[in-house]
């Protein structure tokens, strides 16, 4: 595939080194480390911090979601791959304002490794209270009986906006975890890939699949999905995407939703804009009342084809977070 | 046996080649089982080994300050799965050989044996789930019962290096449990764990490494 | 190319469907033309109405920047071609507040031939004055000689944002027009294309590229551009395009711009920042002044690979348009 | 000789599927020059066109009437360039047979007469411009002289119909000037451009239909 880049290798850091040029009102790069990055902004003494982070090449995740009412920073990973500690270690202390930081995440072995080191080290080494919640919305990932095996896709979206709202609101950091926490056991997501992305420094598609192919449940960094079959209507993919999350999710008539179709990075909106259609048809033929929508790139794999439909089941908290205003250089909500 | 400091850094040296040459092969695997980075990933994180061996490592005799530094530089460049196992191998390993210049086959022994705790103790993964800790765990088994027995450093080796293989082997049959591909279910069976075969392959490089050094000596 | 559509000839309807589904605190389509939508939210007696519009495939171009700050309207043409002159008229009539209606498009044969009509039947049939601005910035499209030839492609945005602010702002019709042309007149694009969209309707590339090539100066329909050569780097690639620009527009030391690195469909932001990276230095050698920055997928092409890089040289009136907020459901600004 | 509204539907009805046959060579023929749309915006056009002579005008007696639904109808299916070209050129058309339920030879070229008057004005090309001008200028040219010349519809037309077949030709070797294709200078020469095609074809669809209603009719 190819690829608008210099030396494969230098990626990251001249992405990141050109997002904080682009954004200079909104983020800055730490001096003592280029992969950690933290909001330009002011923020309030006693403000629980809410760091995010994951490998790059998900963009807008998680680098676009640093601002006002989501996160106050974030660590970056190479591509696909989880930060290490250091960055992470960087931006807690640069963004803990005395009551403590929130980790948010997804559920990785990798993640869970760097994010549960650094922790460690911010507890021991600089006394600063960490505490984690990892997104688990991926419900093709695991059966419902081992959830908490569950990985972390576009769900994550709703737990960082979720999380950023209540520590604005001046939560303290137990009530910001419970309620990313909330956030997440009220989130399902399922996606399907089409076609492939490819690594800068390997150029190989990160998964091979037929010209007539798709496949339901694909991970968001190509891991294959649960079944791969013939490529169907638009109608029929978000009838078995919201299928697979109606059979795991309670929702009852007049529940109320947030919905997110997200593009995995290479699909139109105008395809995600014919999903959404067909999503919210089903939605209404069973009584449940979509509070607001998102339909865009939220949580990408480099060029990957696809998308996934992601709901969240609110109750009153959950819909304030979802009201909240943000401000983010790669999203924004008034 | 004697093992220096120099020869420490010359093996880690020939790590960094083995891992350029097998790039290629590590991202295959992980391509049919995960996210397609395992042999990138391994390679960022020898080139920074590399770039350290030939600065700050360049005149550090401490074998222990050697496998520290070898281990955290490879944690930063690389994070990921691998960065916080690896990492922490190196680190309980250097802890064994901790202000010696000179190793003998007991501090080597002890070296591994370490190192293979220390992963498998940071990962929480057990045999079967398709991990490195497969190739890892029967290695580290059978290093510590033959050292035990026959108190000479490279027989044991060789035969826990065998151990590793047939572990390595095995993930062929078995489905993913850890990681990221651990949703693939059924589909992961038939392709070896990428994670299990770097984690051989490193280890593989070592005896060969001893072994050559042996045979020059004789 | 494999799409997540229904039958091909449904894709701009179902598109539009969930669209107004997906946002309607945002926009609300016409009873009387499913092609025309307007903003949901009330708009003051007396302000200029805004209403752009032009073929669909070019998401979040032209339907997503219907909002506050933005457009009062859209009329949505097939994929890649002009609306007709009813859904045209059906917007111009809904917007109309008593100030007239400013026409925002671009330059090309077919939206000329029905903007101009239903500018006609605006001011014959329904007594509405309407005046239009015509966006040519696309550098690649006619010589500098022949400037008024030149098509409209992602300045747009640029042209759509001064003329939204202006007309929030209370000025007349003849200055919201006025600005806009200044908007143009002071806007300069120039894209690569790395990779080919498809026609729902057809499946096939929109141009035939090699594995190794780019295509400078491409339309954002897929219009062969000015010169194909092999694919350089990101750098090489900035490099051109800015050269291309600076070499069209006066710009010294000290000069303001504002900067958009726009993606045409499939380039994932990762490579837009990378772009970004590139542009930034050279601007700033040459000592011009970056005032705000914009990166992502502004005006695309479907599923097309490569992207564009667009100045707009600011005076104090202009900074004033980029400063404006603005809330559409495909892009908002605080 | 007579031309009916019955027959003048059945016309309309032979493009749709004449234009349904030639959807991808005039697509292909856009891909090289243009956005690669031509076929479809025509497909979709004359689809609308069939919808309506099989609803609202199946019971329509007045051929100015139905040329201007044709018109009309073909400009909300599509917009685009070819859409107020074709509209325009059609309800031209109509005045010169309004209130007409049969037509002559005389409303006959001055009805293809007015239609490609219609559409020059309307899109202001001139010939050389690689445009579907390049097929109705000389069209129109030859009719209006060869019409005057025989005084007889099928003869004028049919040299017409091959003098546009020249200009349609002729495009081939033009550089492409108005329209979505004109940034593509010196490279567009060497493929024909697709709105003169389609223009051709729909004056030559007319020209082998009246000519096989006039043998049938001998
Ligand atoms: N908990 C764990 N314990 C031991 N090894 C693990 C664990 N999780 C993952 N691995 C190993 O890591 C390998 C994948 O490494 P890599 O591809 O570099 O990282 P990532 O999974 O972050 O992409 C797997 O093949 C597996 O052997
Ligand atoms: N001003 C004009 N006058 C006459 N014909 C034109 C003009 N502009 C474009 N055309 C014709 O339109 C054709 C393209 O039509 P089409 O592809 O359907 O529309 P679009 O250009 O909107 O994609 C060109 O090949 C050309 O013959
Ligand atoms: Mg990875
Ligand atoms: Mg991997
Ligand atoms: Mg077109
Ligand atoms: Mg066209």
């Amino acid at each position: 595939m190819k690829k608008l880049i210099n030396n494969p290798k230098d990626v990251v850091e001249e992405m990141v080194g050109g997002y904080v040029k682009a954004h200079p009102s909104y983020v800055k790069q730490l001096p003592e480390n280029e992969r950690s990055i933290v909001t330009a902004r002011k923020t309030r003494e006693g403000k629980v911090g809410v760091l995010i982070g994951g490998g790059s090449g998900h963009e807008p995740g998680f680098m676009g979601y640093v601002g006002e009412g989501m996160a106050d920073g974030v660590a970056i990973g190479n591509i696909f791959a989880s930060p290490s500690p250091d960055p992470i270690l960087e931006v807690t202390k640069a963004i803990d304002k005395g009551a403590g930081v929130a980790y948010l995440y997804g559920n990785y072995a990798g993640d869970v490794m760097n994010f549960g080191m650094a922790a460690e080290m911010a507890d021991l080494e600089e006394d600063i209270r960490v505490k984690a919640a990892l997104a688990t919305d991926d419900v093709a990932s695991a059966l419902k009986e081992e959830k908490e095996k569950r990985r972390g896709i576009a769900g994550e979206f709703f737990v960082f906006k979720a999380a950023g709202a209540v520590a604005d609101f001046g939560y303290n950091l137990n009530d910001v975890i419970r309620v990313a926490q909330k956030a997440n056991e009220n989130t399902r997501s399922m996606g399907v890939g089409l076609s492939p992305c490819s690594l800068p420094q390997t150029g190989e598609p990160s998964f091979d699949i037929g010209d007539d192919e798709m496949e339901i449940g694909l991970g968001h960094h190509g891991e294959p999905g649960i079944e791969k079959g013939v490529i169907e209507t638009a109608d029929k993919v978000a009838e078995r995407l919201v299928h697979d999350i109606l059979a795991d999710i309670e929702l009852n008539k007049g529940d109320k939703v947030a919905v997110l179709v997200n593009g995995l990075g290479s699909t139109p909106r105008m395809e995600l804009y014919i999903i959404f259609r067909r999503v919210e048809q089903i939605l209404n033929e069973n009584g449940i009342v979509i509070y607001r929508s998102y339909v865009g790139d939220y949580i990408t794999s480099l060029e990957m084809g696809g998308c996934s439909v992601t709901l969240m089941k609110l109750d009153e908290e959950l819909e304030r977070t979802i009201d909240h205003s943000v401000d983010c250089p790669m999203f924004v909500q008034k | 046996m004697e093992f220096t400091v120099s020869e420490l850094k010359e093996y880690f040296n020939s790590v960094v080649n083995m891992i350029e040459e097998q790039k290629d092969y590590l991202c295959e695997l992980d391509r049919k089982l995960g996210d397609g980075d395992h042999g990138v990933t391994m390679s960022i994180g020898w080139q920074a080994i590399k770039e350290s061996l030939n600065n700050e490592l360049l005149n550090e005799e401490d074998c222990g300050k050697v496998s520290i530094k070898v281990g955290k530089t490879f944690l930063s460049a690389v994070g990921s799965s691998v960065g916080p196992l690896y990492a922490t191998g190196f680190m309980r390993g250097a802890k064994v050989i901790k202000n010696k210049t000179v190793l003998n086959g007991e501090d080597l022994a002890q070296f591994w044996l370490a190192f293979g705790k220390g992963v498998k103790e940071r990962g929480q993964a057990d045999v079967g789930d398709k991990t490195m800790i497969d190739t890892l765990e029967p290695f580290v088994n059978v290093l510590e019962e033959k050292f035990n027995d026959y108190q000479e450093f490279l027989s044991a080796f060789s035969e826990a290096v065998d151990a590793g293989e047939e572990g390595m082997k095995s993930t062929k049959d078995l489905t993913s449990k850890k990681g990221r591909s651990s949703r693939l279910g059924e589909r992961s069976i038939g392709v070896q764990d990428p994670g299990a075969t770097s984690a051989y392959l490193i280890l593989n490089e070592f005896f060969n490494f001893v072994k050559s050094r042996s045979v020059q000596a004789n």
